[in-house]
Order: C-alpha cells, then sequence, then structure tokens
C-alpha cells in the first residue's frame, strides 16, 4: 500500500522533472503537486502495484530496452522493403495467440510492443487470448504463432511485472 | 551545411503528409479516413519540433505535447463511436 | 504574411458557402467553425511582422530593446479569447441540435420553418 | 435556383470587396505604440516573460473575466438544454487494453495540464489550455469505460471555490493599493526575472482559472456525451 | 556533430515519408494501419533525437524525452483501438488474406454484455 | 522554408474544406474538419503565436470535434429508441 503510493509519487516527480527542468523553486512546486495528485487519486491508480523493484527486474528492464530497439529497427526495415516493392509481398490474417501475463500494465506494454515490431499489429484481446493481425502468416496453429511473436518479450516482461 | 540537411527532411516529412492526405480524401471508409488522420498528426508533432529549432525557440516544444496529448485522445473518440462503444 | 491571409478569406468565403447552400443542421454547424478559423488566422496574419520572433521574452531575446525583436501580443490574445468563445457558441449551437432532433426528429433545416415569413 | 443564384452573388461580392484589401494591404514594420507599451510593462512592471499573458491577465483582465462568465452561463445553458434522460442502449464495452492504458495516461495528462497553466507566465500556454487538459483526461475515462462515479458536488465545489476565489483576488488589489487596481498582480511580491514564483499574483489567477475552466468544461462534456 | 544530427534527421523523415507511401499503397485498413503506426513511430523518434543532438546545447532533452514517452505509449495503443473498431464496424480483410480467427471465434455478443 | 510550408498547408486545408462541406457522411466531413483545425495550429506556430497554436490545437481540432461526435451519437441513440 505505501509502495503503491511512493512509487506514483515519485513517478509524477520525475515527469515533472523532466517537463520543467531541476531549479529548486520547480522541484518543491512539483513535489508539492505530485503529493497532492497522489493522496486524491490513490484509490484509483490501482495498476501501480504491479511492478516488482529488485535488481533482477531493473536489470532485465534494460535488457528488454535494448531488445524492443532492436526489434523495432528491423520492423521498420521490414515495412520499408514491403511499401517500396511493386507487387506488395503480403499475405496476411488474424491469428489467436496465448498469454501467460497476468500483471494487467504488463499486457498492455506487451501488446504495445507486439504492435511496433515486425508485421504485428494487436486487434483484440480476450483475457489471456491475443488476435494478432499478421502481415505475413507462416505458421497456422496457435502454439507456432505464440512461439513467433509473444515469447521474446514475454521472458524478460515476466521478470519485470510477475 | 548541416541547415541544408534539415531542410530537406522537413519537406520529405511535408510530402509524407501530403501523401496521407491524399488517402484521407479517397479512403472508401471512415476507418481509412482515421488512419489517415492518425498518421497525420504524428508526422505533424515531428514538425512542430522542426520548427522549434528553425526559428530557435525552444518553448514551442510544449505545443508539440499538448498537440500529441490532445490527438490521441480525439482518435480514441472516433474509433469509440465506430465500434458503437460511447 | 501575404500567404496565410489569403488563406484565412479563402477558408472564410468556403465556409459561408457551405452555410448557406447547406441543409443539414450539423454541416451548417462546421461551416460556422470554418469560418472562425479563417476568421482567426486573418487576425492573427495582421498582427505577424516578418523576421520578428514570438512575444515570450526568455533568454533567446535580448532584453534591452526587446519591443524591436517581438511579434505583436494584442492579436493573440484577442484570438485566444475568441477561440474559447468559439467553443461556447458551438457547444450551445450542438445542444440546440440535439434538442431540435428530439423534437422533430429531422435534421433537415427546411422541416422547420416556424419563423418564416 | 434563384437562391442560388443570390447567394453566389453575394459570395462574389464578397470577394470583390476583399480583393482591394488584399492588393493594398501594407503590413506594420514596427509595433505600434500600444503594444510596445504592453511589452515594456510587461518586463518592467510585471516580470512576466509571457507578454500575451499578462496582456490576458492584468491589462485585459475584465475580458477574461467576462469570458469565464461566457462559459459559465453556456454550462448552465446546456445543462438547461440536456436534462438527463433515461438511455439503456446496448453499448460495446471497450478493450482491456485501452482501459488499463487510460488509467495510466489519465494521472500524467492531469500532471501535465498543471503543468501548462502554472508555467502561463514562463511557456506558452496557461488557464485555458491546462484546463482544456484537464478535462480531456477525464474524457479519456469517459471514453475507456472506465468505471469512475462522477462526484458533481467536488466538481461544484472546485468550480464556485476558484470563481469566488478569483475574485476576491480581483477585491483585494481594490483594498491594498486603492482605486483603479481591480486585478491587480502586484499585490504578491514580484520575485526574480525567469522563475516560477514570480510575476505576483499571475500564477495564482492563472492556476484558478485553470481549474476553473477544467470543471466547467468537465460539466459541459459530461452533459453532452454522459449517460 | 551537427551533421551526424542532421544525418539521422533525413533517415527519420524517409522512415515518416513511407509511412505516408505506406498508407497510401497497401490494399486494406489493416495493413495500412501496420504501416502508418511502426514507420510513423520510429521515423518521428528518429527526426526527434537527430534535431536533439544536432542542437545538444540548449539544454531541453527533458521535454524530448516526455515527446517521445508519450508517442511510444500512445501510439499503438491507437492504432490498436482502431483495429479493433474497424473490425467491429464489419469492415472486411482484403482479398488475400488467409484466415480470420477472431472472426470464427464470434466475440460479437461478448463485448454487448453491459 | 516559412512560405512553403504554409502555402502546401493552404492548399491542403482548402481541399479539406471543400471535403468537409460535401462529404455525404456526416463522420467523415467532421474528421475533414478536425484536420483543419490540426493544420491551422501548425501555422499559428509558423506566424510567431505559440499561445494560439496551443488554444486551437486543444479546443479547436481536439475537444470541437469531440463534442461534434457526442452529438452525433445523441442523434443516432435518438433513432434507435423509437
Amino acid at each position: 500500500m505505501l509502495k503503491k503510493g511512493t512509487l506514483l509519487f515519485f513517478l509524477l516527480l520525475i515527469v515533472w522533472i523532466l517537463l520543467a527542468g531541476t531549479n529548486h523553486q520547480e522541484i518543491i512546486i512539483g513535489a508539492i503537486v505530485s503529493l497532492l495528485l497522489t493522496i486524491i487519486f490513490f484509490s484509483k491508480a490501482t495498476i501501480f502495484s504491479e511492478f516488482h523493484i529488485n535488481p533482477k527486474a531493473i536489470f532485465y528492464s534494460i535488457i528488454y530496452i535494448f531488445v524492443f530497439s532492436w526489434e523495432l529497427l528491423k520492423s521498420n526495415l521490414d515495412v520499408a522493403f514491403r511499401v517500396i516493392h511493386p507487387a506488395i509481398p503480403i499475405n496476411p490474417g488474424i491469428v489467436k495467440v496465448k498469454t501467460k501475463l497476468k500483471s494487467k500494465l504488463g499486457r498492455v506494454i506487451l501488446a504495445n510492443s507486439i504492435t511496433l515490431t515486425p508485421g504485428t499489429l494487436t486487434v483484440d484481446t480476450n483475457g489471456e487470448d491475443y488476435y494478432i493481425h499478421w502481415i505475413d502468416v507462416t505458421s497456422d496453429d496457435i502454439e507456432g504463432a505464440t512461439k513467433q511473436i509473444v515469447s521474446k518479450f514475454e521472458k524478460y516482461l515476466e521478470v519485470i511485472f510477475g | 551545411m548541416a541547415d541544408l540537411i534539415y531542410n530537406i527532411a522537413a519537406i520529405i516529412a511535408l510530402a509524407g503528409i501530403v501523401l496521407s492526405f491524399i488517402r484521407l480524401i479517397i479512403g472508401p471508409t471512415i476507418a481509412d479516413r482515421a488512419v489517415a488522420l492518425d498518421g497525420m498528426t504524428i508526422i505533424s508533432i515531428s514538425l512542430i519540433v522542426f520548427i522549434a529549432y528553425y526559428s530557435n525557440r525552444i518553448i514551442y516544444l510544449d505545443v508539440a505535447i499538448v498537440y500529441g496529448l490532445i490527438s490521441f485522445v480525439g482518435i480514441v473518440a472516433i474509433a469509440r463511436y465506430l465500434e458503437r462503444g460511447i | 504574411m501575404i500567404f496565410s491571409l489569403i488563406l484565412g478569406f479563402l477558408l472564410l468565403i468556403i465556409g459561408l458557402y457551405g452555410m448557406l447552400t447547406q441543409k443539414n443542421l450539423i454541416k451548417i454547424v462546421i461551416g460556422f467553425s470554418i469560418v472562425d478559423t479563417g476568421t482567426h488566422i486573418i487576425i492573427v496574419s495582421i498582427g505577424y511582422l516578418s523576421g520578428k520572433t514570438a512575444p515570450i521574452l526568455d533568454s533567446t531575446v535580448d532584453l534591452a530593446n526587446a519591443a524591436k525583436q517581438v511579434v505583436d501580443p494584442i492579436p493573440s490574445a484577442l484570438v485566444l479569447t475568441a477561440i474559447v468563445i468559439g467553443l461556447a457558441v458551438t457547444a450551445l449551437m450542438l445542444s440546440f441540435v440535439i434538442k431540435l432532433y428530439q423534437k422533430n426528429k429531422s435534421l433537415s433545416i427546411d422541416d422547420y420553418q416556424e419563423l418564416k415569413w | 435556383m434563384i437562391k442560388r443564384i443570390f447567394i453566389l452573388l453575394a459570395l462574389v461580392g464578397l470577394v470583390l470587396m476583399f480583393i482591394p484589401f488584399l492588393r493594398d494591404f501594407d503590413f506594420h514594420k514596427e509595433l505600434s505604440k500600444l503594444s510596445s507599451q504592453y511589452v515594456e510593462g510587461s518586463i518592467n512592471d510585471l516580470n512576466t516573460q509571457n507578454v500575451v499573458t499578462s496582456v490576458i491577465v492584468t491589462y485585459r483582465g475584465l475580458d477574461t473575466l467576462g469570458e469565464v462568465t461566457v462559459l459559465f452561463l453556456t454550462t448552465a445553458g446546456v445543462g438547461f438544454l440536456l436534462r438527463k434522460k433515461k438511455a439503456s442502449l446496448k453499448t460495446r464495452r471497450s478493450s482491456e487494453l485501452l482501459q488499463t492504458a487510460s488509467q495510466f495516461l489519465f494521472v500524467l495528462i492531469i500532471l501535465t495540464g498543471i503543468f501548462i497553466f502554472t508555467h502561463g507566465h514562463l511557456t506558452p500556454g496557461g488557464g485555458f489550455q491546462g484546463g482544456v487538459l484537464i478535462t480531456t483526461a477525464f474524457l479519456l475515462l469517459i471514453l475507456a469505460d472506465v468505471n469512475l462515479k462522477f462526484n458533481y458536488s467536488i466538481l461544484h465545489f472546485v468550480e464556485s471555490f476558484s470563481g469566488v476565489f478569483y475574485v476576491m483576488i480581483g477585491l483585494f488589489g481594490f483594498l491594498i493599493l486603492g482605486m483603479n487596481s481591480f486585478l491587480d498582480p502586484t499585490i504578491l511580491p514580484l520575485g526574480n526575472y525567469g522563475k516560477l514564483l514570480s510575476a505576483g499574483a499571475i500564477p495564482v489567477i492563472y492556476s484558478l482559472i485553470g481549474l476553473k475552466v477544467g470543471s466547467e468544461l468537465t460539466t459541459i462534456i459530461d452533459k453532452m456525451g454522459g449517460e | 556533430m551537427e551533421i551526424f544530427g542532421a544525418v539521422i534527421t533525413l533517415i527519420g523523415s524517409i522512415f515518416l515519408l513511407l509511412g505516408g507511401l505506406g498508407i497510401l499503397r497497401m490494399p486494406d485498413v489493416y495493413n495500412r494501419m501496420q504501416t502508418g503506426t511502426k514507420a510513423t513511430t520510429l521515423g518521428s523518434i528518429l527526426f526527434l533525437i537527430g534535431i536533439s543532438i544536432g542542437h545538444y546545447e540548449c539544454g531541453c532533452l527533458g521535454k524530448i524525452a516526455i515527446i517521445i514517452l508519450f508517442i511510444i505509449f500512445t501510439n499503438p495503443i491507437s492504432s490498436n483501438t482502431l483495429a479493433r473498431a474497424a473490425h467491429f464496424a464489419g469492415i472486411k480483410l482484403t482479398s488475400r488474406s488467409v484466415k480470420d480467427d477472431l472472426k470464427e471465434d464470434d466475440l460479437e455478443n461478448k463485448g454487448e454484455e453491459k | 522554408m516559412i512560405s512553403i510550408i504554409i502555402i502546401v498547408f493552404g492548399i491542403i486545408m482548402i481541399i479539406a474544406a471543400f471535403l468537409a462541406i460535401h462529404l455525404k457522411n456526416l463522420l467523415s466531413a467532421i474528421i475533414s474538419a478536425g484536420v483543419i483545425s490540426l493544420l491551422a495550429s501548425v501555422i499559428y506556430l509558423l506566424l510567431a503565436a505559440p499561445d494560439v497554436a496551443m488554444t486551437e490545437a486543444a479546443i479547436g481540432s481536439g475537444l470541437t470535434t469531440i463534442i461534434f461526435i457526442f452529438t452525433l451519437k445523441k442523434i443516432k441513440k435518438g433513432d434507435l429508441d423509437d
């Protein structure tokens, strides 16, 4: 309970400092504003209790950022190739995959990562089933698609969010 | 030299806006038009940041922040209307 | 900036044309908002002085002769007020449209002839 | 048919009126006397970086008071026209992703709105833009179907509190500085140029305007879009 | 240093152009959304990073970072919402598609329980 | 550079204004009207008025579009009720 509030407070304060700079007046006003917002929206913001804060989680999140950036770059080269090619080589379809994540924020970040990686776009979710529009369908069943699309992010996110 | 490359980059981004707008004109369905609007807003954010540096005033970046947040909510509103949500 | 002045006039005329020729009530309100935008662009471009910067005097502006380096702040302030009032007017007009629709089940302006003579 | 010809004639007449105006339009090279006085006064008397803010809040402060009143009347008008009716139509729930993300973004958008209206005297923006951002945050919750019970009493309390305080700051100028100084921001110390706590009462007034505009627009949006 | 930032900006603008081209050329809404989201996201990130490298002396990296974070977080969500809306509004996939699991599972009635 | 951006955006805005008036579908017309406000805000920024640009982006293209959409929704709901 206390952990959730502290996390929300520091998140808001960091955003304020990024916006306003590090003058001492700005930091004092920012702390006051963040404290007020934390007290007011404490009960609404249930999703902030889901981070794990330990060295392993921090280490994995740093690795995750690099993995994600590499996939983002790859996806853009892929898209560029498909757009420039005169025949538009696509083979699209909507496939269903499963995830093991339980945390809500983790599921959102997983869906965002899937949307930003090569040739996939999350269309809908239903509990642990994700429906994904795939620009180049290569495997037909759920397990194969899950292995190709989800697994590369899931092992990191499982540690960070639990 | 560097200024010239920046200007060329801005003109290329402008061409991206024009291409998305052509999709907005011919788009057969409303969802096509909404996708084109989404693309146009994101390219415009880049253009706003370019203008901020071109006229040497970093304060203009605030406009880009507000622009991004508001256009996100606008797109969500259009989408929720399309799926008969709200 | 002469181009933005011309653009503002064109938008104003297109908006007026839409307001006068369309039958649908919502289309008329859309035409009104286009006229609004055109007018604002005209006012702002009258206040623009070429080669000068925005009237926010931080460290990039020389404070000693600041009045020689900035554009006119008064049109900006006027247009800022006008945009907010425009939102209020649009909201009121649209709630009248909703009320009229609930009464007569029609959006065409030809069906509302009570005040015609 | 005859109506259409008249419309076209009117538009062509308008164009003919505009053409000489455009041809003979000469752009100013210098600021007018009033504008340069505003710029100088904003530096020397008020310590405000953003000249537009000092025009809106101080030099044309009564206009802004009127503007806020117009917004209040609009809220009342919309509320009168669209009284609540029971509507029971099946609507589709939003996706789980949007619900979670909007809970996450809600607090951040409100923080950005507060940043915009407390820095009205330093950066572009101010009470109106910040108020609209706060409205947008609530709107996102309405759109994403998050179960939020609007507490109308808090909304009305914030609105009337900020309105009363806004007028009271104006009256303080009356009391402390004498006649002709309604809404004068120099009742508070002016501070150092370019810092957050400077420019007298301008940040306080703009924050109050922001809260008032935010709560009024939230009421309008809720009347027009809520169930 | 300035030239380096300018080149990164140029690469970003080319991705932005490709995003616009993809929105124009692709055969149906979902494929348009794919290019429209990915290419514009990376393009705008590279554009902003390039500009802030070229003018590193201004001390405004915080605001650029905020803009980039907002873009990364909001852009996929808006296109996800649009894709879902397009599917429920009954827009068909292109005739070149191979399968549609979402249609088979029939989620139409699940959503309208409220 | 400023003139180029203003000319291109001006042409786009004029076409969008014609679309907003002539498209049959009301939601498409509303989206076109949103495009006008969105680009107008960039033009205000080029004319050195960032306050106006921010207000137009927040109010003109955000709230006005959303209020139009809410109106459409109320009208559709009236249709389905009777």
